[in-house]
């Protein structure tokens, strides 16, 4: 077990290369000019030349590449072009509205999304079924922000249960924090549940025709605990990989929502770094996603071994 | 021993067993599958015949007839000193555009988008997850730079290749293709791992078949129904991604008409003026939708699993 | 801290940088002013006036100014305003803005007297002086401490002591998310009333916080649910919101506006050529401009006057038929320059609400005039990356491009950065024109008002022949605030003294 | 209670709409009497199953429906018993066996649990009790070690030892009926033989009905007290055991005995043909390597020599996973033996490359297990069948024409190569099968269990076939199976393996008359029914 997550935290660092690579690569052939934005719009050419300079974008872009490369290596992700801030400082501030944004939609979306999958199994080709699966599809078809909007106006706006923007760090109360994320998490998690309501009715679905539920059955267990206990159980691993798998579909929907509910996150500073073309944070903020990513993913994998026995590492 | 074979009862005929329903027939009677490419076709028909019935250019500016509520209507001075009068089914945008015609041309480039993506990285992911698939030695080179690329969140990679040259639909199409093709890739190259090992696919090797003939004949048509049903989901994602990025201001530039553009110009007016981003959002949400259905519908006619459970 | 004590503001956009003099950018100018304090300051009038400065005596040569410091002021940390810090400053800031690489040039020295007293003789006489050390907007000259004002001008500061009437809180500043100022207990405010940037900077709140909603809506939802006090600059299409709602007030706090400009390349064809530019003259109009972006004719201002209506150097000179849409006219000097139908590569920025629709609407002007245009649509980060690249248009460059700027600081034509037409030393778009350099060269030395006024109107005229860039007409952005705030003044840039937040909603 | 423990009266099943029938069993009436093995035998698909389910009331809801007829369950209609009624019945008045002990049991829970959990439904005993309750059922059902047993995962356990999980659990609460739907087809011959000594010794200990559902011919000499014969739906034949197995009446059944072939091998001549096929110290090793993760190691084949004649049928038996396909698929080179020889002809090929390995495929071809996926779905059988000839050059009238006459010797119409395989029945697949192997005129023919999945009437049809051509094209035959009936029946000499080594080798009739090997020794004796009889009715 052990040495199969030292294993799988090894083959990490070649994905991370890759990415490393192309995120690089494709930042330094941009348009963008980030010395020119610094500069601010009375600059001239030749200021914005020397803060070129200044910031190392006139060496050759191997040179570049192998210096970034190397500071990384050193655990120092460098300072943003713009803020006279490290990209670590920037990281670590932004981070915790995006962990509780995360972490409330994904239980948000775990909480609704499984009972409506069984549900909607249990009940299959009938209207229940229909219905979940109804808004499961509009769940995929609608925009994000589409959502967002809407239940700003309706929830923010008209009945003014929830603030219309803004984040509360927790330290200022879990309430106020909790009130402050309903509305961005319900968002983000509407796509989320779809998803994740999707993969259960399929997989408990497909548990069902399994011989042991009849063994179940044969027994004279009740329908809810052959549902709940033996065949949720069965079906967990597709579940929780899909949970994991859609962590990439939330950290794009964080962008949207962040922007959306003017969360002070990481998919705000996304955006901002990419529209300012601050490549080391941008640089930054996508190695750590795909990193989380392939990090969740590693600890969905194991968390196989407590839903499924069998799978032993 | 029973009588010999040749003149045993159950050898002679050789269709004991009813025939199965064709695909499509199945197909049709999936509500999923007609209302889909009911909806879908209507849509392509929009786009088509745009020309036709748009009242006016989709990117003729119109300052003075800006924010119009829908069924408004304006005049416009014409280069020839004439003016005419327009009527604004769908109101019109900040730039005095007609919503109407924006959203009809709009189905062009949206619905163009989406299959464009389906059909780039379902081809694009074929032919590097089949040779994932069938090369042994290529597969953990192949599978590598795969994980590389899932890695990246998709929209985090769209926005950063869009922002790689000027915005404009082949790179939003390239955008949105990349994150996509590892995601096909890993679904051929699990359906070819799994066909290899059939019984019929050896029997093939034990006949000679040279490995090319073997990949097209035996193993590809396996990938078709999982390619088509994953096709209309990228198409489907495509579309909302497209959005997505108009949303974050890099996609399509603004001034060609997509369902997304429209949406991402007026949301800024949502409250006031809810019709810039209500119409072209019925139709997007709408569209995404038939095609997700289809794709449903799809899937539960030629998964073989789906049909097991039936 | 009582709640009602903390001003929460949504800005323009996020203060990312903290150096004005380092940069242009008016969200810094805007920090400065909450920071720092200026040796003059414009009142309401457009007068300057005296700020740090008690009061300054000129020879009779016109070539000694002397200045005397006010009394008690004070830097953030306790330490007192000197002479010493002041010329580094001065320096610092000279090094970096146009008008203050100007003024330097007629500067032969500057010499501190004692702590209070500094004295700056010239080399021969300008009227631009005083002026020029009460500019308004980017780049002010705000003074700091001697240790500050003395780091090299191309690298940005690091520190952020100011003697301002507000304190930065630094360890509270999340760019994305707010920056955060404290007032500052030891300023001493001027006793005259508050006067646009001069006068008393008294502030009567305890903490003022600029909050990021990058959603425009957002932030006037934000308003009307009282999440936060006041927007700088809401979007003009969403004003009717606001109207509406009794518990908002609007506020035209900068009463001379902006201006919307379109700048050509002057380096490469077809605008190398000064009769097709001309020609892009005859062909637009303000009008539509105004109408595409700001809507509402409250907000706007048809104005032929480069040096912006209302001003004392407003002039029609030269612009009498221009910017009328005369296409016939466009057309007939399109023919007569031999236009070879080189497309018109216009750059278009897409993600600022007040820009994002001018690119459009020259467009379509210009293609009625028989142009070939080219819109290229990026986000503004880009159109700035972009329009300082001297690359053909076909090759990563461009031809013309929209911008906008604050009336305040394009009152003359010294000031105003696009009238420099020295061609690789100035701005992007790199004209050269002798014939305005030599204008804008007798504009520094003029002496009276009379003179700057006739020799504004001479540059009016030469740029309506060979222009530099086209002025698109005025227009004004009214901030929004809840209606317990008061005392926001009117003046270049939004300032935050002297604003009081009442009690209940 | 003295009554019959179960009565089925005119029991009538209603199948979907577009089913191939429209009942799934109609009219069947059958009766299990306190201690009595009743087996249901017929072929697959003859209603076997959908009966037992419904005894126990889980025939998937909305799929089939009971349309007439009762079942009393101790005098009580379990037909009219309400859901909770019907709940408080299962586990504790009749209990349920099914055929695949691994999927019958969840695999995420311990096995304990699983047979507490019928406790814990039924019982109000506190856990203490329960589970010494549970040990003792697994203490009786013969599991070894059943305290460390009870905390382990079904995939930890053996086939035969999940199967005594499956019937501790069924037995546990001593209901009347134990229902063991053909509860040993998924087993080894020597685990079966346990499984149904042990069945056998419950329903006399415990007084137990038994309906005991197979198609095994043998499992029903073996255990059987009545047999009642099912074909499409219909019972066609009930009576005592000897009665039906050695004076079958109906016609069906008849056929159906007179399909099970013997274990006494007929005496045959030595094959005296040049030798086709020879292997030298075969070893394959799978597993291994591995770049991020290690692989488990599998000796699945070591040393394996064997040499086979044109014209002899080698037979390889040996049970579940002793290497046997292992074997086979080295010698097609379907996969490529870690070490040792191949020597076809005079040409030894266990190391070539694929390149040159194609013009040696046609020497060996291979008929598969499963009938269902021997086939290319998408493919008309014609062209399966031609593909191979027209890799090596054959024109396609010249394939085709041949492809016709194939279709004639397996007996098919030569019209059917137009059909699709799903348009065939299993039999006639594996038929097809053979003519596609047989069109690359081959010298060796490989039969990986090709009738294991086939019914014993269409079994013998094909195994006939199969010596049919053997004879008519010389073939050297290598018969890989793990029915010793059928081994004896077809097989010139015989291999048996174990654990990847082959432990005997010989003449048939020797092998089966004196077996020198112990292995081979518990094979046989595991084979049910061995001392039986079977009527053979012309
Ligand atoms: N859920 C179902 N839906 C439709 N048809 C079914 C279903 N279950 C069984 N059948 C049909 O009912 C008939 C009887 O099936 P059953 O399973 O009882 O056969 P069996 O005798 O047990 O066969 P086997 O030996 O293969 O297990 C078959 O024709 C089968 O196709
Ligand atoms: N591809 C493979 N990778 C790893 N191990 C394998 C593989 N194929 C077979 N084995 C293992 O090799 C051993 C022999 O398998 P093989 O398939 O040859 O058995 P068999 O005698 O044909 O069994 P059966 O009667 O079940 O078909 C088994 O332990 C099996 O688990
Ligand atoms: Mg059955
Ligand atoms: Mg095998
Ligand atoms: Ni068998």
């Amino acid at each position: 077990m052990i040495s199969y997550i030292l294993r799988r935290l090894a083959a990490t660092v070649p994905v991370l290369f890759t990415v490393a690579v192309m995120v690089f690569l494709m930042l330094r052939l941009t348009p963008g000019d980030p010395a020119a934005i610094i500069a601010g719009d009375n600059a001239t050419t030749q200021q914005i030349l020397d803060i070129r300079t200044k910031l190392g974008l006139e060496q050759p872009i191997l040179q570049q590449f192998f210096i970034w490369l190397g500071s990384i290596l050193r655990g120092d992700l460098g300072e943003s072009f713009f803020f006279r801030k490290t990209v670590f400082e920037l990281i670590s501030e932004r981070i915790e509205p995006t962990l509780s944004l995360a972490f409330l939609t994904i239980v948000l979306a775990v909480v609704i999304a499984i009972p409506l999958g069984v549900l909607a199994a249990y009940r299959q080709g009938t209207w229940i079924d229909r219905i979940v699966m109804g808004f499961s599809v509009i769940g995929f078809s609608v925009p994000v922000f589409v959502i967002g909007y809407l239940l700003i106006y309706i929830f923010a706006i008209k009945l003014g249960w929830f603030p219309v923007q803004g984040y509360q760090r927790i330290s200022g109360g879990v309430f106020p924090w909790f009130r402050s994320l309903v509305l961005p998490a319900f968002t983000l998690s509407v796509i989320y549940i779809a998803l994740i309501a999707r993969m259960t009715r399929t997989s408990v679905l497909e548990v069902l025709s399994e011989d042991y539920i009849r063994t179940a059955r044969a027994k004279g267990q009740t329908e809810v605990k052959v549902l709940f206990q033996h065949a949720l159980k069965n079906a967990a691993v597709p579940i929780v990989t899909v949970v994991g798998i859609g962590v990439a579909l939330l950290i794009g929907g964080v962008v949207v929502t962040e922007s959306v509910y003017s969360i002070p996150g990481l998919g705000r500073l996304t955006v901002d770094a990419v529209l300012a073309r601050d490549f080391p944070v941008i640089q930054a903020i996508i190695l750590a996603f795909s990193f989380v990513y392939v990090l969740i993913n590693l600890i969905v994998d194991l968390s196989y071994t407590i839903f499924d026995p069998r799978i032993r590492y | 021993m029973t009588a010999p074979a040749s003149s045993s009862p159950v050898a002679e005929t050789a269709v004991p067993l009813p025939a199965k329903p064709t695909v499509w027939r199945k197909l049709l009677r999936s509500p999923n599958v007609i209302v889909g490419i009911a909806i879908v076709l209507v849509m392509v028909f929009i786009g088509l015949i745009a020309p036709l019935i748009a009242t006016s250019d989709p990117t003729a500016i119109n300052p003075g007839a800006r924010n119009r509520v829908p069924m408004a209507t304006s005049t416009m001075r014409m280069d020839d000193g004439t003016r005419a009068t327009v009527t604004h089914y769908m109101g019109t945008d900040t730039l005095g555009r007609d919503v109407f015609s924006r959203v009809v041309y709009g189905a062009r480039v949206s619905i163009f988008i989406g299959i464009s993506v389906a059909i780039l990285s379902v081809s694009i992911g074929l032919v590097i997850g089949m040779a994932a698939g069938y090369f042994r030695w290529l597969d953990s080179i192949i599978m590598r730079i795969m994980d590389g690329l899932m890695a990246i969140p998709a929209i985090l990679l769209a926005i950063a290749v869009v922002s790689l040259s000027r915005a404009g639909l082949a790179s939003v199409i390239i955008a949105i293709v990349v994150p996509e093709v590892p995601r096909v890739v890993r679904l051929v190259r699990s359906v070819v791992l799994s066909v290899r090992e059939e019984p019929y696919v050896e029997a093939a090797v034990t006949a000679g078949t040279p490995t090319l003939k073997l990949i097209i004949r035996h193993i590809l048509p396996n990938t078709v129904a999982p390619l088509i049903v994953q096709g209309t989901f990228i198409c489907a994602s495509a579309i909302l991604v497209e959005a997505i990025l108009s949303f974050l201001g890099i996609g399509i530039p603004p001034d060609v008409p997509t369902w997304g553009n429209i949406m991402a110009e007026g949301r800024q007016l949502f409250r006031i003026f809810p019709h810039n981003i209500l119409y072209p959002g019925i139709f997007l949400a709408l569209t995404v939708l038939a095609v997700n259905m289809l794709g449903d519908g799809l899937r539960d006619t030629l998964d073989p699993k789906m049909e097991k459970r039936g | 801290q009582g709640a009602a004590n903390v001003l929460r503001v949504v800005m323009h956009s996020d203060l990312r940088i903290i150096d004005p003099i380092w940069t242009t950018a008016y969200i810094v100018r805007n920090h400065g002013y909450m920071i720092y304090d200026t040796l003059f300051a414009l009142d309401s009038k457009g007068q300057v006036q005296p700020q740090m400065v008690d009061r300054y005596t000129v020879s009779d040569d016109k070539l000694t100014y002397t200045f005397v410091l006010r009394d008690g002021l004070m830097w953030h940390d306790n330490q007192p305003v000197t002479t010493a810090d002041i010329i580094p400053s001065i320096r610092r800031w000279a090094a970096r803005d146009p008008l203050g690489q100007t003024v330097m040039g007629f500067i032969a020295s500057m010499d501190a007297k004692d702590p209070k007293t500094f004295e700056i003789k010239l080399k021969e006489p300008t009227g631009l002086l005083i002026f020029a050390l009460g500019k308004p907007s980017s780049n002010v000259p705000f003074m700091m401490p001697k240790r500050v004002a003395e780091t090299d001008p191309q690298t940005q500061i690091t520190e952020f002591v100011g003697s301002g009437p507000f304190m930065f809180v630094r360890d509270e500043w999340k760019p994305g998310d707010r920056a955060v100022y404290a007032k500052f207990q030891g300023y001493r405010p001027r006793s005259e009333p508050a006067s646009g940037l001069a006068g008393g900077k008294v502030a009567k709140v305890d903490r003022v916080e600029w909050r990021v909603i990058t959603d425009q809506q957002q932030a006037i939802n934000a308003l009307q649910a009282g999440e936060i006090d006041l927007i700088e600059a809401p979007s003009h299409d969403l004003l009717p919101l606001l109207k509406s709602d009794r518990n908002v007030k609007l506020h035209n706090w900068n009463v001379l506006g902006n201006q919307y400009t379109l700048r050509f390349n002057h380096t490469t064809a077809p605008f190398n050529n000064p009769k097709i530019r001309q020609a892009a003259l005859y062909a637009l109009n303000q009008e539509d401009f105004l109408k595409a972006t700001i809507g509402d004719p409250e907000y706007y201002k048809v104005c032929k006057a480069m040096f912006v209506c209302g001003s004392p150097l407003e002039t029609l000179a030269g612009m009498e038929d221009k910017l009328e849409s005369n296409f016939a006219k466009a057309r007939q000097l399109l023919q007569e320059a031999g236009y070879a139908r080189e497309p018109v590569v216009l750059l278009h920025s897409t993600d600022l609400q007040v820009l994002t629709n001018l690119a459009p609407v020259a467009k379509a002007l210009f293609e009625r005039a028989g142009f070939v245009v080219d819109m290229q649509s990026m986000d503004w980060q880009t159109v700035v990356a972009r329009r300082v690249k001297r690359d053909p248009p076909t090759q990563g460059g461009w031809s013309a491009m929209l911008t906008s700027w604050v009336a305040a600081d394009i009152l003359n034509p010294v000031m105003a950065g696009f009238f420099n037409a020295s061609g690789d030393r100035a701005a992007f778009g790199w004209p050269n024109d002798p014939e305005i350099e030599a204008l804008r060269a007798r504009f520094a030395r003029a002496g009276s008002e009379a003179e700057q006024k006739q020799i504004a109107e001479a540059v009016q005229r030469r740029v309506a022949e060979a222009p530099t860039h086209v002025h698109l007409g005025q227009w004004y952005q009214p901030g929004a605030h809840r209606s317990n705030i008061s005392g926001w003044l009117e003046a270049p840039a939004p300032v935050f003294w002297n604003i009081e937040k009442g009690r209940g909603a | 209670m003295t009554g019959p423990i179960l009565e089925i009266r005119n029991l009538t099943v209603q199948l979907p709409k577009g089913a191939d029938r429209k009942f799934a069993v109609e009219n069947v009436s059958l009766t299990v009497n306190p201690g009595e093995i009743v087996c249901v035998v017929g072929e697959s698909g003859s209603g076997k199953s959908v009966s037992s389910h419904a005894v126990m009331g889980l025939l998937p809801k909305g799929q089939l429906t009971v349309a007439a007829g009762e079942i009393l369950l101790e005098g009580e209609n379990v037909l009219k018993a309400s859901a909770n009624r019907l709940r408080d019945l299962r586990g504790t008045r009749m209990s349920m066996i099914f055929q695949e002990p691994m999927t019958a049991l969840n695999p995420v829970v311990t096995c304990g649990e699983q047979i507490d959990e019928v406790l814990r439904i039924h019982t109000d005993l506190g856990a203490t009790e329960r589970k010494e309750k549970v040990i003792a059922v697994m203490e009786s059902v013969r599991l070894p070690d059943p305290i460390k047993m009870y905390d382990a995962y079904p995939h930890q356990l053996s086939g035969g030892q999940r199967q005594r999980i499956m019937i501790a659990q069924a037995l546990v609460l001593d209901p009347a009926l134990l229902i063991a739907d053909e509860p040993t087809t998924a087993l080894d011959v020597t685990t079966q033989a346990q499984i149904l000594r042990l069945v056998a010794e419950m329903q006399e200990r415990r007084g137990t009905g038994v309906l005991f559902i197979t198609h095994d011919f043998g499992v029903v000499a073996e255990i059987a007290h009545r047999v009642v014969v099912m074909q499409k739906g219909h019972v066609v034949e009930t009576g005592t055991a000897t009665e039906v197995l050695t004076n079958p009446q109906h016609p069906y059944t008849q056929m159906l005995i007179n399909a099970v072939p013997t274990l006494t091998p007929p005496q045959r001549d030595d094959r005296t043909g040049d030798v086709a096929l020879e292997t030298v110290k075969l070893c394959k090793v799978y597993g291994g390597g591995g770049f991020f993760q290690k692989k488990r190691e599998v000796r699945a084949a070591s040393d394996v020599e064997i040499r086979v004649r044109r014209g002899e049928t080698l037979g390889i038996v040996g049970e579940s996973g002793s290497g046997k396909s292992t074997v086979a698929r080295c010698i097609a080179r379907l996969i490529e033996p870690t070490s040792g020889g191949i020597v076809v002809g005079n040409m030894d090929i266990a190391k070539l490359p694929e390149r040159q390995l194609r013009p040696h495929r046609k020497h060996c071809q291979i008929v598969f297990q499963d009938p269902y996926r021997s086939l290319n779905p998408r493919r008309s059988v014609g062209a399966s069948i031609i593909e191979g000839p027209m890799n090596f050059g054959v024109s396609e009238a010249d394939a085709i024409a041949k492809a016709r006459d194939l279709m004639k010797l397996v007996g098919l119409s030569p019209d059917a190569l137009d059909r699709y395989p799903h348009q065939f029945s299993g039999g006639q697949r594996q038929r097809i099968c053979i003519a596609r192997a047989l069109a690359m005129e081959p010298e060796i023919l490989i039969a990986d269990e090709a009738v294991s999945a086939l019914d014993v009437s269409v079994q013998a049809q094909v195994l006939d076939l199969l010596d049919d051509v053997r004879k008519r094209f010389d073939l050297a035959v290598l018969f890989i199976t793990h029915d010793l009936r059928v081994a004896a029946q077809i097989c010139d000499r015989i291999a048996v393996m174990q654990n990847g080594v082959v432990v005997e080798h010989g003449r048939t009739a020797e092998v089966f008359a004196n077996p020198q090997h112990a292995y081979t020794r518990s094979l046989f004796e595991a084979a049910p029914g061995r001392n039986f009889q079977f009527a053979r009715v012309a």
